[in-house]
């Protein structure tokens, strides 16, 4: 049993069917998060990061499916579970964590209530007990006077506290996976960072792996064991954070790199990728970032690059494999290049 | 970074974006909408050219013959070509009759939604633009307005029209009455979506700036209030019109609508129940399935429009 | 709350039991239009007038045939020429358990004639009532008058000592603001007693155990229920909630054949239904043509009569069930009728009658016509128009309910019509009411021809009129009628149209009598 | 609450005024009451002596005070037709109308709902899309009609239910009412269904609409992965934030229904206040015009009222802001 990773994704395929084509969200990604470990997973918009979370714990919306490969949760299969086992691995096995959490507590019940309910829908314990772990749970995530505020409602916390609620929420069943899914987008720059190192203490306490969508290369590089970067619903480089981040290969993920602000920057402004992403029914044949890549060749126009091991990480593009050690591009490079 | 700061949901969005343009245009939507705009359209022509299309006038006495009262429908025995949809107790030609009722319904619903438009987008303007006092006045007045239904002012105002004109007189004004009584329940909706709006642009900085400049602010947001208010106003409108359309049908099937000399729609439906046990269906039916059918599909029509331009609309 | 719960359950037991209890027979009917108050003596309908027959009594009564009965006076005699004596029966009890006597009578003569009263041509101001004894009545009249007690059928009788008591003297008028006792509660001597009433709504009656005459129904209760809706009244009859319902409308007259378990009662109605137009001003009311009244020429209003196809609206808006009619009065009211043939229907002489009378082109003239008093009077209006935009003249129809016509050609209204559809029936029978009533002269303070909308005046008319109500041989009198008539329809009086036909609804679990004058009296229904 | 409340009622008052006020008018400048009362061969001396006995000498202000102090105490007159006091039969015709109305409105509600929140839930499924077409044909259709056809089809051809009246009434205290017999229920199911079915559209499709808003929310997507059962996610988390809008409208549709029930109660000759009221306008009956107005007006205050503290008992964010203000 413990030879399994506790998440294993194995080219996964999301599609949405429409009338004129079958349009692939996500196509064909592959990667594992092990016991404890904290994997960011960075990408601009519509790369498919939350799609790859709601796909994982079985809420894609409709008519969006699963079209192909296999998700498993310490081995057993998760993405074919019927609704009802489903059910039970959310929120049990594998908590969730949404951007807002301004939207994502109900306004109409009482935090306490939101609580209790979802203990109650998971563990067998009584609802005097369930309360009792609802007071711990909140003391835990840093509510002050948390057995007061169980009858307090949504609009009566402030957004950084909401988000606290939420966290407590979703790790009220003591579930082996989180995945959060930008939770601090929406929140004050000035307790993006308290909400951040709460949810990695916390989870480091419950023994949680973590799953952290985000757009935002700093908080990966401080927060992450391991990093998976998307481009158009396929990993284009994942490895160690300090690979990556030190060392990236993908041009796409030279060009996020240069997307960090860093307060130490030396340079005067930041580096951009120009053009954007492509759209779902427009993806061009060959490497999807080719028509935006510096150094595009031939190649990348024809075949799709697979991801290959470079070192600890594996990478997607066709220079990788053609001197898997010569491109190791630094970022003045890049900035020029662009 | 612009580009990377857009929000968590962008990517599922922009999908379902895609998704509810393609139900828009999947086929048997599309089917069903252009059959309603052909049958709303069809209603209107018939509409505004019967004279010219209908046989017969209904509306010309001399025209009429008793002698032809209660024909059946020209294919059913005893049916006479002349008369395709048989004719009713006074020998009117049912076709005709439908032809020219749906004239006077579509001009006492059309006129109503123009009327309550005007007045609902004006004083949606004011109470937004002025606030306070104002404001708070006219939405008031537009909560009460929203107790009392159509039918009831209607049948209030007529009951008035009555009292100050007579019968005789009052059937010469009974157009406009009806026009005034229906858009008065009408015109809230139209207010409140303006007002709304107006709140939302008033506090935008071109009207600050317009009124450095010295231009007056009220007329600037009335060009940039509009446009935005254009969309719903029209959902509304069309939805109105179906409503206008059977409030004025339900007044004249109670008797206090449009006189039996010129009938509307609801007239005739009027008219024809009293034929409708006796077995001559044909009176009543017609006219009734044509009025469901003008309703049906605006409100087709109306349906559509909103979902195709999806304003938020309470 | 459970206590309220099974107080409320009890009391529908109890209701359900009630019901039950009451296993008699139940008759359930329905009419077109509404009873809207009890006093006997506040309205002159026949509808309301008939509804309260069934609790009042007068001293006479009508049979199945019309024929005039005894009923609270036993009997009656002509003691001198000008002196009727009248018996009245005995041991007759109210409702109220007070006897009926003499004292009743001369109560009910004064308030019948009192300020307000609808029903003051039942007897003439100047009849004095006497009493005899306690139970013989004599009435002196200031000539003689044959047809007297003709109307007395519909002149009911109050008790004195219950209308005093309850602060009822005063006759509720129909413009009367402030209703009394008695026009909310009835007390007659009648063969039913009207238990709660509800205008608009629902009045029932009950069985009276203490009535004088051997009942000839069967029944223990009547509910009637005002349905205005032709439609709803005939599915109501149809679907068997209703024992009776009437009018039918005459198209649903095959319907009501047709269907099982009921059938339609027709006749002719004693009701002549005509046209009447304005011939006293001399500038019509409602009219395109000034300064002079075209109905005051005797062509425009031939012209009106011969554009108007009878035997087209009897076909096609009475379905057959109507008699065109040449005389303003029923021919079974009138033994030489036959001797009286309508103008025939033709429009171009009625065009040429116009432009004789100078209006070659027609005018345009307001008519005014009840749309629920009469079978099917708006259609019949509305094809009136129709024929007569044949010939040119444009007619203006204002067809409205039945109350607010009346407001506003009758007197009360001020005779504010140009053009108009009446129906009558003279209550007694007989010509002498249509000749007073319809053609006699209405001078400016009112008196004379009430009913004479129009205004219409021929001075030989009413002194045959005077002549005939004096006179005593049958066959003299009648000479005299027909002379009257003729003049009428020489000068275009009024264009009579038609007898319309009664037709009632009844299901084939009772049995009814339908009398011509279109009066549903309970006491002669059997339900089984 | 107790601010809130008082600051409600005043605005209750005020528009019950505003409404007084037009009775008024109403009653007493369409036709002269007077002319009303009197037929023509009253003299003037006549007139003039009921126009003082009835007030209308006085000023108006006078007159209008005069007005409100009646109607606070539901006294509107006579009758022009009935010879009655109005007061006595909307008294009489209340408990018909309340009754049709609320069975209505309940009806509406109890079905509306469950399928608007079916439709909601189930978009794409085949019986959505029915309920959906029959909804549009439900509102395309005149209430009138249905009531017609209903009577055609149940009445007449199949003979099942009766097709006018309120069958047989038991009367508790001043109330009557027809929910307690046999025949009384039979009689109130087409007139209800004819009343409610415009109404049960129109929640329906307002429950549609809100419930699929209400899905695509944060929070019941929260909901959902934390695991909660459809069952709590639906009915528990989507239907209550659902009612929010739902309770506003179907306050305000209990006002339409009460004023819908004169169609209704002309079609099934149902013994109501609708019906006297159409015959009011009908024959210009002023008084009782002006009483049904008051009255309408009345109930939709009362029902303004009731929805306000509805939505107080519902959402918590109005509780917390009024307590604060």
């Amino acid at each position: 049993m413990s030879e399994h990773p506790l998440l294993s994704v194995r080219d996964l395929k999301v599609d949405f069917p429409t009338r004129r084509g079958t349009l692939k969200a996500i196509d064909g990604i592959s990667f594992d998060i092990a016991r404890g470990e904290i994997l960011g997973v960075v990408g601009e918009s519509g790369a498919g990061k939350s799609l790859t979370g709601s796909a994982i714990i079985g809420l894609l919306e409709p008519p969006g499916r699963i079209s192909g490969g296999e998700v498993r949760l310490k081995g057993d299969r998760i993405d074919n579970l019927p609704a009802k086992a489903m059910r039970h691995i959310r929120g049990k096995r594998i908590g969730m964590i949404f951007q807002d959490p301004l939207t994502s507590l109900n306004p109409l019940f009482t935090i306490g209530e939101q609580i209790v309910e979802t203990i109650m829908a998971h563990l067998p314990v009584s609802e005097r007990e369930a309360r009792e772990r609802a007071v711990h749970l909140l003391d835990e995530v840093g509510i002050p006077a948390a057995s007061q505020r169980l009858g307090a409602y949504p609009h009566q916390f402030s957004g950084g506290m909401r988000q606290r609620v939420v966290i407590a929420l979703a790790l009220c069943a003591e579930p082996e996976l989180v995945i959060a899914d930008e939770p601090t987008t929406a929140l004050d720059v000035s307790v993006q960072a308290q909400i951040i190192r709460l949810l990695k203490r916390i989870c480091r306490d419950h023994g949680a792996s973590v799953m952290l969508i985000t757009h935002d290369m700093g908080v990966i590089a401080e927060t992450c064991d391991r990093v998976a970067v998307m481009y158009s619903g396929r990993i284009a480089e994942i490895g160690p954070v300090a690979d990556v981040v030190r060392a990236p290969r993908h041009p796409y993920t030279i060009g996020l790199m240069g997307a960090i602000p860093t307060l130490d920057a030396t340079e005067d402004r930041l580096t951009q990728i120009p053009g954007s992403m492509p759209r779902l029914d427009a993806i061009p044949s060959g490497c999807a970032f080719n028509p935006r890549c510096a150094h595009v060749f031939a190649r990348c126009r024809q075949e799709r690059p697979e991801p290959i091991d470079v070192g600890s990480s594996k990478v997607a593009c066709w220079l990788a494999e053609e001197d898997g050690s010569r491109t190791i591009v630094d970022k003045k490079k890049a900035d020029q290049l662009s | 970074m612009t580009e990377m700061a857009s929000p968590r949901t962008a990517a599922t969005s922009r999908i379902a974006r895609l998704l509810d343009s393609d139900i828009l245009h999947s086929f048997l939507r599309s089917k069903v909408t252009i059959a309603a705009a052909f049958l709303t359209l069809l209603f209107f022509a018939g509409a505004i050219f019967a004279p010219i299309v209908a046989p017969h006038d209904p509306f010309d006495l001399a025209g009429i013959s008793i002698l032809d009262a209660r024909l059946p429908p020209a294919w059913m025995e005893g049916g006479d070509a002349r008369f395709l949809l048989g004719t009713d107790d006074q020998g009117r030609d049912v076709f005709s009759a439908i032809l020219y009722g749906s004239r006077i319904s579509l001009a006492v619903g059309f006129m109503s939604v123009i009327l309550a438009a005007t007045v609902g987008i004006l004083l949606g303007l004011t109470a937004g633009y002025m606030g306070g006092r104002i404001d708070a006045f006219i939405m008031r007045i537009a909560e009460v307005q929203l107790t009392f239904p159509a039918i009831l002012i209607a049948l209030l105002i007529d009951g008035a029209a009555r009292g100050i004109f007579g019968n005789l007189d009052r059937e010469k004004y009974v157009f406009w009455i009806l026009v005034f009584s229906i858009s008065l329940s009408l015109w809230v909706q139209f207010a409140r979506t303006v007002r709304g709006s107006t709140l939302v642009e008033r506090g935008k900085e071109y009207v600050q700036a317009a009124r450095l400049i010295g231009i007056p602010p009220f007329l600037i947001m009335i060009r940039h209030v509009l446009p935005n208010v254009l969309g719903p106003a029209l959902v509304i409108a069309t939805i109105n019109l179906a409503l206008a359309i059977i409030t004025e049908a339900t007044l004249s099937f109670l008797g206090v609508g449009v006189p039996p000399t010129q009938p509307s729609l609801g007239t005739l439906i009027r008219i024809g129940n009293d034929f409708l046990f006796s077995g001559e269906w044909w009176i009543a039916i017609f006219p009734g399935a044509a009025l469901a059918l003008l309703v049906l599909a605006v409100n087709l029509l109306g349906d559509w429009l909103r979902d195709a331009l999806n304003p938020k609309l309470r | 709350m459970r206590r309220i719960k099974s107080v409320a359950a009890a009391t529908a037991l109890a209701a359900l039991l009630a019901s039950t209890a009451a296993s008699a027979e139940t008759l359930k009917f329905a009419f077109q239009g509404t009873l809207n108050q009890l006093d006997p003596y506040s309205l002159n309908e026949t509808f309301t007038l008939g509804m309260l027959g069934n609790a009042y009594e007068g001293l006479t009564r009508r049979g199945a045939n019309l024929e005039i009965e005894p009923a609270l006076a036993e009997s009656w005699e002509i003691v001198e020429p000008n002196r009727w004596r009248f018996h009245l029966r005995k041991g007759v009890k109210f409702h109220n358990g007070n006897d009926f006597t003499a004292e009743d009578v001369v109560f009910s003569a004064e308030r019948l004639r009192a300020e307000g009263s609808d029903l003051k041509t039942r007897l003439g101001a100047d009849v004095k009532v006497e009493i005899v004894d306690d139970h013989t009545v004599d009435f002196v009249l200031p000539g003689p008058n044959p047809i007297l007690h003709y109307e007395w059928d519909t002149w009911y009788i109050m008790d004195k000592e219950w209308t005093e008591a309850n602060n009822a003297v005063k006759v509720t008028s129909a413009s009367d603001t402030n209703p009394n006792h008695a026009a909310l509660h009835a007390n007659g001597t009648g063969p039913f007693r009207i238990d709660t009433h509800e205008a608009g709504v629902k009045t029932v009656y009950s069985k009276y155990d203490g009535w004088w005459d051997k009942p000839t129904h069967n029944l223990d209760t009547v509910e009637f229920t005002p349905i205005a809706s032709d439609a709803t009244r005939i599915a109501a009859l149809l679907s068997g909630e209703l024992d009776m319902v009437y009018p039918v409308p005459v198209q649903d007259i095959k319907r009501v054949e047709d269907n099982d378990g009921t059938r339609a009662l027709t006749g002719p109605e004693l009701r002549t239904i005509f046209l009447g137009m304005d011939q006293r001003r001399d500038e019509l009311l409602h009219s395109s043509v000034k300064g002079k009244n075209p109905f005051q020429d005797r062509r425009v209003r031939l012209a009106f009569y011969q554009a108007i196809d009878m035997e087209a609206i009897k076909d096609k808006v009475m379905r057959g069930l109507s008699t065109p009619s040449a005389l303003m009065i029923s021919p079974f009211l009138f033994s030489r009728a036959d001797e009286f043939k309508r103008y025939p229907y033709d429009p171009e002489a009625s065009k040429k009658l116009l432009a004789e009378a100078g209006y070659p082109d027609g005018f345009s003239v307001g008519m005014d016509c009840p749309n629920d008093r009469y079978v099917n009077d708006e259609a019949i209006c509305q094809t009136v128009a129709a024929f007569l935009a044949r010939v040119g003249v444009k007619v203006d129809l204002n067809a409205q309910p039945k109350a607010k016509y009346f407001a506003k050609v009758l007197a009360s209204g001020g005779y504010d019509t140009s053009f108009y559809l009446l129906g009558w029936t003279p209550s007694s029978f007989d010509s002498w009411n249509v000749l007073a009533n319809i053609e006699g002269c209405r001078d400016d303070a009112g008196n004379g021809g009430q009913f004479n909308l129009g205004g219409y005046c021929n001075p030989e008319v009413d002194k045959l009129a005077a002549r005939i109500l004096e006179e005593n041989d049958p066959e003299k009198r009648d000479d005299l009628i027909a002379e009257a008539f003729r003049l009428t329809i020489g000068d275009v009086s009024h264009i009579p149209l038609h007898q319309q036909g009664l037709a009632w609804g009844v299901s084939d679990k009772v049995d009814v009598v339908q009398r011509a004058d279109n009066q549903f009296l309970f006491r002669s229904v059997q339900k089984h | 609450m107790l601010a809130f409340t008082i600051r409600r009622l005043l605005q209750a008052i005020l528009v019950m005024l505003v409404v007084a006020l037009i009775a008024f008018t109403l009653f007493r400048y369409v036709g002269d009451p007077v002319n009303q009362m009197v037929g023509v061969e009253t003299s003037a001396e006549e007139r003039e002596a009921l126009r003082e006995r009835l007030g209308l000498n006085a000023p108006v202000m006078v007159q209008f005070a005069r007005f409100i102090g009646h109607a606070a105490l539901f006294d509107f007159g006579t009758s022009y037709q009935f010879k009655q006091p109005v007061a006595d039969m909307i008294g009489k015709r209340l408990p018909a109308t309340l009754e049709l109305s609320l069975v209505s409105a309940l009806l509406a509600l109890l079905v509306g709902i469950p399928m608007g929140v079916y439709t909601g839930l189930n978009r794409d499924s085949a019986l959505s899309k029915f309920f959906l077409s029959v909804s549009l044909i439900g509102i395309s259709l005149p209430t009138f009609l249905i009531g017609i056809l209903l009577i055609f089809v149940f009445s007449v051809n199949l003979q099942w239910l009766p097709s006018f009246g309120r069958g047989e009434v038991v009367q508790i205290g001043w109330w009557s009412t027809g929910l307690l017999t046999t025949s009384g229920l039979k009689a109130l199911v087409l007139p209800a269904i004819t009343l409610g079915l415009f109404q049960m559209t129109l929640i329906m499709r307002l429950v549609r609409a809100e419930m699929l808003e209400v899905i695509r929310t944060d929070y019941i997507k929260f909901a959902r992965a934390r695991g909660l059962p459809d069952r709590i996610v639906h009915f528990r988390h989507a239907l209550k934030n659902t009612l929010v809008p739902v309770i506003t409208i179907a306050g305000l549709q209990l006002g339409t229904i009460i004023a819908f029930a004169i169609i209704t109660e002309t079609v099934f000759q149902w013994p109501g206040m609708g019906l006297l009221f159409l015959q009011a306008v009908q024959n210009v009956d002023i008084p009782i015009m002006a009483a049904y107005l008051m009255l309408i007006a009345f109930l939709f205050v009362v029902i303004n009222l009731i929805v306000d503290i509805l939505y107080f008992l519902v959402d918590p964010r109005l509780r917390a802001e009024r307590a604060v203000h």
